[in-house]
């Protein structure tokens, strides 16, 4: 059996990777992607803590968490080729219209 | 005692609203009904202040025609309303200034009619409310009510900077009045209530060290409207850009919240704080008095001699507080009504200048007796008034001021006769310069003396500065019994039998 | 009754000022003023018969209370109720200050109606005069110090407004102010001494104050303190030492006010003081020492002033300085009644030789400089007459009133032991004969130095105001024998009538002593006028002139009047306008500075400018204001837009609050 | 997982007639066409007075539902209602906007109605799957609705930027939940929370330090709020109502959930987070809007910094605390709807003008609503007789009565700064004159009132004085609310 400390470090690694990526990367729709890697690493904490726990609750809380990911997945992309028709640009550090 | 089935306090309170109501209702074209009515009110507002004291009881120390209704259940808050002497001069000095306010507007002010007057009238509904709430909250929601409409006075019925010190006039007095709402939620923590009468009844609940930081918060919020030195730089400003009718109230009554406030709610329910507390309290108010004088004396615009003068002449009232002696406490309450009545009058005389050669620099002016000699004779007695000349109101403020200071400090009473000495400098210098010597501008070689209208509105003004002069006992015997109440609570020491 | 002479002066001034100034003919006005204070001078002398078959020492009448009572606690610990009536008091003494007041008084309301009847306010200088004499008859009739003190204030507002009269005049009306200020530095003391008669025995009543004084209540030192508050007001109403300065720059006033206010009534009204409150001040002694101190020296002090004045009013009221210095050497050896005996006799020929003078500009149509005169004798005798004996009564020639009183004083002094004092009191006198004859000589003797004006030929006065004139001339002659004393075969009767009031006072001196005292005033007056003579009309000015050009630095410093006024305005005009301005700047600098945020960290913050105009800057306003607006555009700088700023913020905020929460933990 | 007895669906009456109620607005907006622009919101209107019937009528159960995932508490109700008077207020605003500006409103309408369905559940969920669901449910249409204005390449941007940042504090609340599952191996609150109690302290806090990471974004408290200026400033202005407004009340009513039951063994910590929150909170929303020009920006920093008043209340708990946020709340909902109301009064030929200058002088031009709009931003300041006044006045005496009297001071300090910005407006209002009165031709397009904002905005005010003078009308059914749970 894996030790559950190894899950959740992977959980946290794909957690950490998912985030470095909503911040560095500058392309939309990787940022995106990384946004689903965030979700996923959560789901891979809550699947595994369910085992250990011998509870299905876990996995039903991970099935939740991936229906809402992907009407994430699909709002996201919505706003993002919204944008990109108007800008026609993908990059992030062109939405600066809004500051100050 | 009710009128029209509302309990008089009440209807005292909220008359001016309905005022309000009626002038808001008016067509803006009406400009002679929306003055008519505005006037009506007042003095209506006026004649029914006049009618508590059918029903006063001015043996009493205790407050009367109290007005109790739950408001706030779940914090104890109450539509708690009650006179005594001090409330009761107060409050009748309210409605008198804003009918001589109201008065005076007439010819003065053009523009806006409709909002001019719908200020004015709520403003005399915070003002009165503030002098008749016993309930701390309620006295908060009224002291911030005035806020409002007197920024606005300045802010459109002023002179050219008047955006600046309309904003300086807010922004100050909302700073102190925020601490003070600090102190008042604190002063609730210890006492589970906002009943001052309650507060009064249970003594000193709240442990010394606490009260000192409440004192230092309702002090700010006191000191600030007073205002004492160093707070007190919004005053000129205020004064100078405000219309004549908003500077006669604010030198009037506004300033007179600050100290009311402060002997009200300062000195009895942090009985502890402010024994350890006053004779700092008395140094500023020294400063202030001291200060006020000088800077007076320096001024080159008429309003703001006056507004300094009132610096001076205020710090008089607070030293007269701090000296926490019943003589010098009355001389202190008797000094406020006075301050209202001669600088009231006084920024009526500035108006009547203003209002003919709009301007009101000194050095515009000079050899104005030949021309004005009843207005000569009106600004004489108010520049008498104003430094204490005896037989005339201002004189029994100061005198009782003074002799009550005297036992707890010869130095203090020093210092502060030396403020009259220089009261009597900056006002008469400012008198010569505007009223002796040849006219030299040729503008004023054609000014019209006073207009029955103008006099009238400086009648009641002069027979009170005589009366209060002259026969000051029914003023003082009000304000005896509800003084030494006050001070019986800070100062018991006083009063205890020779050792 | 006597509660009724104030009444009348009263309702004058109130007619007049009220009505008369409106729809009045001078006629009318002048009726009116002239009844009101003739009738109050009826009524004077009929108080004064009714007191003198009375057997009361004292009529006590209060109208109501003023101020009622309130709790003081004394500097003895007990608590004491402090309640001012109005309060009037009737006694030998009010009844000698009422008669003077009211008599002198009813002289020169008539005398005014002739030297004023061609000036345009008449109605209103009468109103002011009938105000005037009402407000001293408060101050001598009060009971109290506070019903004193509003007669005191009042006179000194009416001496404002009739220094200022002429409002037109720059002079005037600074000199009215002067007089009011410099009053007020008096009224400081004043305040100070009530106040601590307040604290040491919870009453102002002044026949409470003498019981508690006589019934020891009152620690000395308390006494001497309470006692020199009280006199610091009585030198700036009295013009002494050190407030003196005023009284000169007074002549700026219509004469017959210079005659009545600045000469016979109000500036007497220190030495009434004292003299009423004599229990206190007996009972300290040092205070009474002061009281002659400052009495001797003012007189000799104010006496050398006097020798170099040339205009004519200025020579009378440093002489009225001088002579109410020997006032107060009376009342400071303890010889209360000489010094009130001086009071009256000096009201007498100094308002004769103040209306005399006011004759002589008259006469002169305004002319005031004694260079420019001379030779009028001739001219109007009738004037020169009454001057005469003034300056004789002044000048103490015996068998003229000043004579008796001026001794009595020196008398008094010798016997009291205080020779020094004495030996100033002499000089004084002796200073006194000679500038009232330097007076006389300069304008009356010798060459007519004036130019007669075209249409207006030096005239005498019109009966209305000779005949005042006249009869202060008698008064001033016969004044003195009501006090002829025993040695003169007299009986020394208004010595005795008022020690009813201030007690028995032995000058106890030989009847050899005091011979021979008198011989030597008689002496020096008599020698002071014989020099005058002889420098002024034998040699016509000539010594005088030499002994100026010689000695030009005394000279001119005396003429400069020892450059007090200078040294007042340096000092404390000056030092309080400093002040002033110091304060005023501080104010607009550094407290509204600091308010405003004057700093320079919001100045450059340039953003600020753009955003917002200079004129209304709501925000800026304000000191913090400022600061904040500073912070609010850093804040605004960390807003970039940017997506990934913003995450890391998020970031920084989940490990903030774990920080924290753990941090308690 | 029984349901009791004689309750069946009826606590979720509410949500399924919102439900409803959106799948009707679709259709009528399909079908309606272009004619009926307004008949979507009109539905959505009548949605959302249906479901505050239903929600008058629905009885309030003291237990949880539906297995413990569910609860229907006073307090619960308490919040629906406050819910459903913001949206309400939004959908009536939005009638306004899209008359002037154009644009497709009816999915707009849907997606408030489907968010309101979200948000009434988050406030009743009692399980942490079910806040987690709830709270997606209400998120993914405000990323829409902030989005929504193709008109508007601001609106897009704000979609994007809330979007993003949106989900990635979701996912950290996630984590944060999923921990509080591993600690306690339970996901009801009923259950997990004495777990909780008696496991590892810091696990704990890291887990509820996550939860409430997620909670303080969507209430935009500082330093989480970054998303908030540029998404109210971005998105169409009667949705930022909404936005501004039903999201922070939700997230109020499940962080006291949380609080209480869940972590109510860590009061010390989270009060001190809280603490530090609000007092950050306040200062940088009030002083970040001291300098903005645009009026609705101003405004959007205002609800950050209204939002940190109600952490007062959060901090200082107990029942005083939570009373104050109660009222709180209401009365923020109307100043707030009230603030960016006053952006869609005046209309300068078919665009709204957001600049605090377009105000000049409006006093003269529109007196009746310069007097609301007066009284609003009294209300703001907190200055009496407003319910702003009294808002705070409570929140500060609940601080004070638990010896936070520096917080207290804070709040009050706060209150005197935001004098400054809010009284720009009410000087443009009422002392200054209009830049130009006479447009000059041809340059300027005559601008135009709209009668119903302005009686909108009366209406608030008549709404925020008298709960300023009566406030028992509404701390009475707060009080209630909070001594059910």
């Amino acid at each position: 059996m894996i030790p559950i400390e190894a899950v959740i470090v992977l959980g946290l690694l794909l957690f950490a990777i998912g985030f470095v990526g909503v911040v560095v990367r500058k392309n939309l729709v990787v940022m995106l992607m990384s946004l689903e890697l965030l979700l996923n690493g959560a789901n891979v904490i809550l699947v595994g803590l369910g085992r250990r726990l011998d509870s299905p609750r876990g996995t039903i809380f991970a099935m939740f968490v991936i229906i809402m990911a992907v009407s994430e997945a699909a709002v996201g992309f919505a706003l993002v080729l919204a944008y990109f028709r108007q800008k026609k640009s993908y990059d992030v550090d062109a939405l600066d219209d809004l500051k100050g | 005692m009710n009128v029209f089935g509302i309990p008089i306090l009440t209807f005292v309170t909220f008359f001016p609203v309905a005022g309000m109501l009626v002038v808001l209702a008016l067509p803006t074209s009406s400009a002679r009904a929306i003055k008519l009515a505005a006037n009506i009110f007042t003095g209506l507002e006026f004649a029914v202040t006049l009618l508590i004291l059918t029903r006063f009881d001015a043996g009493s120390g205790e407050m009367q025609l109290v007005e109790r209704l739950p408001w706030i259940k779940s914090i104890g808050a109450q539509y708690l309303l009650g006179i005594d002497g001090i409330s009761l001069l107060l409050v009748l000095l309210t409605s008198l200034l804003t009918f001589v306010a109201t008065l005076s507007s007439w010819g003065a002010v053009t523009g806006r009619l409709k909002e001019y007057y719908a200020f004015m009238l709520l403003l005399e509904t915070g003002m009165v409310g503030v002098f008749l709430a016993l309930d701390l909250l309620l006295f908060y929601v009224f002291w911030e009510v005035v806020l409002v409409p007197m920024y606005f006075l300045i802010g459109i019925w002023g002179g050219e900077r008047r955006l600046y010190a309309a904003i300086k006039f807010f922004l100050y007095t909302l700073f102190g009045s925020v601490a003070m709402l600090v102190g008042i939620l604190v002063l609730r923590a210890g006492h589970h209530s906002f009943d001052w009468m309650a507060m009064v009844a249970a003594g000193s609940v709240i442990p010394a060290a606490l009260q000192g930081w409440i004192f230092l918060a309702f002090f700010l919020g006191f000191a600030i409207k007073v205002p004492m030195v160093p707070f007190h730089t919004w005053l000129p400003d205020a004064h100078v850009e405000a219309p004549t009718a908003g500077s006669v109230i604010l030198a009037g009554i506004l300033l007179k919240m600050g100290s009311y406030g402060f002997l009200r709610f300062s000195l009895p329910l942090l009985p502890d704080a402010a024994r350890r507390y006053a004779p700092a309290v008395a140094v500023l108010a020294l400063v202030a008095i001291i200060y006020g004088a000088l800077v007076s004396l320096m001024q080159k615009d008429m309003k703001k001699l006056i507004a300094y003068s009132s610096v001076s002449h205020m710090g008089f009232v607070m030293l007269g507080l701090a000296a926490l002696t019943p003589m010098a406490a009355k001389g202190a309450v008797l000094q406020m009504i006075n301050h209202g009545l001669s600088t009231g009058a006084l920024f009526l005389v500035v108006g009547v200048l203003y209002e003919r050669r709009h301007t009101r620099l000194i050095s515009e002016f000079g050899g104005l007796s030949s021309r004005m000699p009843v207005f000569a004779a009106v600004f004489l007695i108010m520049t008498m008034s104003s430094i204490g000349l005896p037989g005339l109101n201002g004189f029994i403020g100061e005198f009782m001021i003074l002799m009550g200071t005297f036992p707890v400090s010869w130095l203090w009473t020093a210092i502060a006769a030396t403020g009259i000495v220089l009261g009597a400098g900056y006002m008469l210098w400012l008198y010569q310069r505007v009223m002796f010597g040849t006219i030299v501008h040729p503008a004023n070689e054609s000014l019209k003396d006073l207009t029955l209208r103008e006099f009238a509105t400086f009648m009641p003004l002069l027979v009170l500065v005589f009366w209060i002069g002259i026969f000051p006992k029914p003023f003082l015997d009000v304000i005896d019994k509800p003084v030494e109440k006050i001070i019986r609570i800070v100062n018991p020491a006083h009063f205890e039998a020779p050792r | 009754m006597f509660v009724l002479i104030p009444l009348f002066p009263l309702l004058g001034a109130a007619v007049n000022g009220l009505i008369g100034i409106r729809g009045f003919s001078r006629r009318a006005v002048g009726a009116t003023a002239v009844g009101a204070a003739g009738m109050s001078f009826a009524a004077a002398v009929a108080a004064f018969v009714g007191l003198l078959r009375s057997a009361e020492p004292a009529i006590v009448k209060t109208l109501f209370t003023w101020l009622p009572p309130s709790l003081v606690r004394t500097a003895s610990g007990s608590l004491a109720s402090l309640r001012v009536d109005l309060s009037f008091h009737y006694d030998s003494l009010a009844a000698v200050m009422t008669l003077v007041v009211t008599g002198v008084g009813l002289l020169i309301h008539i005398y005014s109606l002739g030297y004023m009847a061609h000036d345009k306010s008449y109605a209103r200088y009468f109103s002011y005069l009938n105000l005037f004499t009402f407000a001293m008859l408060i101050l001598v009739l009060g009971a109290n110090l506070g019903v004193m003190f509003i007669g005191w204030e009042g006179v000194g507002l009416c001496s404002y407004l009739l220094i200022g009269f002429w409002f037109r005049k720059d002079s005037a009306s600074n000199a009215g102010k002067k007089a009011f200020i410099t009053n007020r530095v008096g009224d400081f003391g004043f305040l100070l001494g009530t106040g601590l008669l307040v604290y040491a025995l919870g009453t102002i009543d002044i026949a409470g104050i003498a019981a508690a004084v006589e019934g020891g209540a009152l620690a000395k030192g308390t006494a001497t303190a309470a006692a020199l508050l009280l006199f610091l007001g009585a030198t700036g109403k009295s013009a002494q030492i050190p407030l003196y300065t005023w009284l000169p720059d007074a002549m700026e006033g219509p004469t017959p006010v210079s005659a009545l206010i600045h000469a016979a009534t109000m500036v007497t009204a220190g030495v009434y003081m004292v003299a009423r409150l004599h229990v206190l001040f007996s009972f300290s002694g040092t205070a009474l020492t002061v009281v002659a101190l400052t009495g001797a020296i003012t007189a000799v002090y104010a006496a050398t002033m006097a020798f170099v004045q040339t205009d004519i009013k200025r020579v009378l009221a440093y002489s009225t300085i001088s002579q109410i210095g020997f006032m107060f050497i009376g009342l400071g050896v303890g010889a209360y009644a000489a010094g009130i005996f001086h009071l009256m006799t000096h009201a007498f020929f100094k308002s004769l030789l103040f209306l005399a003078a006011g004759s002589v500009i008259h006469a002169l149509s305004g002319e005031q400089d004694m260079r420019r005169m001379g030779g009028l004798r001739a001219r109007i005798p009738r004037t020169y007459r009454v001057f005469l004996i003034g300056a004789l009564a002044i000048s103490g020639f015996p068998g003229l009133s000043g004579f008796f009183s001026k001794d009595e004083i020196l008398a008094s002094a010798f016997a009291s032991g205080q020779y020094l004092v004495w030996a100033l009191g002499l000089a004084g006198a002796a200073m006194t004969a000679f500038y009232m004859f330097r007076l006389i000589f300069m304008t009356f003797f010798g060459e007519e130095r004036f130019t007669e004006k075209a249409g207006e030929p030096v005239h005498e006065s019109p009966p209305v105001m000779l005949v005042p004139l006249q009869v202060l001339a008698v008064l001033a002659v016969i004044g003195g024998y009501i006090g002829l004393p025993r040695l003169l075969g007299g009986r020394a009767w208004f010595t005795r009538f008022l020690e009813r009031t201030t007690g028995a006072h032995e000058a106890g001196l030989a009847p050899g002593t005091e011979a021979l005292l008198m011989a030597a005033s008689v002496a020096a007056a008599l020698g002071a006028i014989y020099a005058a003579y002889v420098i002024y009309v034998k040699k016509r000015g000539e010594p005088a002139r030499r002994f100026a050009e010689r000695c030009r630095a005394l000279y001119q410093t005396v003429l400069r009047k020892y450059y007090v006024d200078e040294f007042y305005g340096k000092v404390f005009v000056g030092g309080v306008f400093a002040a002033g301005r110091i304060a005023d700047w501080i104010d607009r600098r550094v407290i509204d500075g600091l308010v405003d945020g004057t700093a320079g960290v919001a100045r450059r913050v340039s953003r600020l400018a753009i955003l917002f105009d200079e004129r209304a800057v709501d925000g800026a306003v304000n000191g913090v204001g400022k600061a904040h607006l500073a912070a609010s555009s850093v804040l605004r700088r960390l807003q970039t837009g940017h997506i990934y700023n913003y995450a890391l913020a998020v970031m920084l905020g989940v490990a903030l609050v774990i920080t924290i929460a753990v941090a308690v933990f | 997982m029984i349901v009791p007895s004689g309750y069946g669906l009826r606590p979720l009456v509410p949500e399924l007639v919102l439900l409803t109620a959106a799948a009707a607005a679709l259709f009528v907006h399909l079908f309606a066409g272009r004619h009926g622009r307004r008949a979507a919101g009109y539905v959505a209107l009548a949605g959302i007075g249906a479901a505050g019937f239903a929600l008058a009528l629905t009885p309030p159960s003291a237990g949880p539902l539906f297995g413990g995932h569910f609860v229907a508490d006073p307090f619960a109700l308490y919040f629906k209602a406050a819910i459903l008077l913001a949206g309400a207020l939004a959908v009536i605003m939005a009638f306004r906007f899209f008359d002037v500006e154009g644009g497709e409103p009816g999915e707009a309408y849907t997606l408030v109605l489907l968010a309101m369905v979200g948000m009434a559940a988050a406030v009743s969920a009692a399980d942490v799957v079910t806040t987690y669901v709830s709270f997606e449910l209400f998120a993914i249409p405000s990323y829409v609705l902030a989005g929504i204005f193709k008109k508007e390449r601001r609106s897009a941007e704000a979609g994007i930027k809330y979007f993003f940042l949106g989900t990635l504090s979701s996912a950290i609340m996630l984590l944060g939940l999923a921990l509080v599952f591993g600690l306690t191996g339970s996901t009801a609150y009923a259950e997990a929370g004495p777990a909780l109690a008696g496991a590892e302290g810091r696990a704990v806090l890291v887990a509820m330090g996550r939860v409430f990471a997620g909670l303080f974004f969507k209430a935009a408290f500082v330093p989480f709020h970054m998303w908030a200026p540029d998404v109210y400033e971005g998105a169409p202005t009667p949705l930022v109502i909404f936005l501004s407004t039903a999201p922070k009340a939700a997230v109020v009513a499940v962080l006291v959930r949380a609080m209480t039951s869940l972590f109510g063994a860590y009061a010390a910590e989270w009060r001190l987070v809280l603490q530090v929150i609000a007092v950050a909170t306040m200062l940088w929303g009030n002083l970040a809007a001291l300098t903005q020009k645009s009026l609705k920006r101003m405004m959007g920093y205002s609800a950050i910094a209204q939002a940190g008043y109600l952490a007062i209340g959060l901090a200082a708990w107990g029942e005083a605390g939570r009373t104050a946020v109660l009222f709180y709340i209401v009365a923020y909902i109307v100043m707030n709807a009230a603030a960016f109301g006053l952006v869609l009064l005046v209309d300068k030929g078919g665009r709204f003008d957001e600049s605090i200058d377009g105000l000049r002088g409006l006093a003269r031009r529109a007196p009746g609503a310069a007097a609301s709009v007066l009284v609003v931003l009294l209300s703001l300041t907190g200055i009496p007789p407003t319910a702003g006044f009294i808002g705070k006045y409570l929140l500060f005496t609940a601080a004070v009565e638990k010896g936070m009297i520096l917080l207290a001071a804070a709040g009050a300090l706060n209150s005197a700064i935001s004098l400054f910005y809010y009284f720009r407006i009410g000087r443009a209002m009422f002392l200054e004159e209009a830049v130009s009165a006479v447009p000059e031709a041809g340059s300027q397009t005559p601008e135009s009132f709209s009668r119903a904002v302005t009686i909108f905005l009366a209406f608030c005010a008549a709404v925020l004085l008298s709960l300023g003078l009566l406030p028992t009308l509404l701390t009475t059914p707060a009080v209630s609310a909070i001594l059910s749970r």
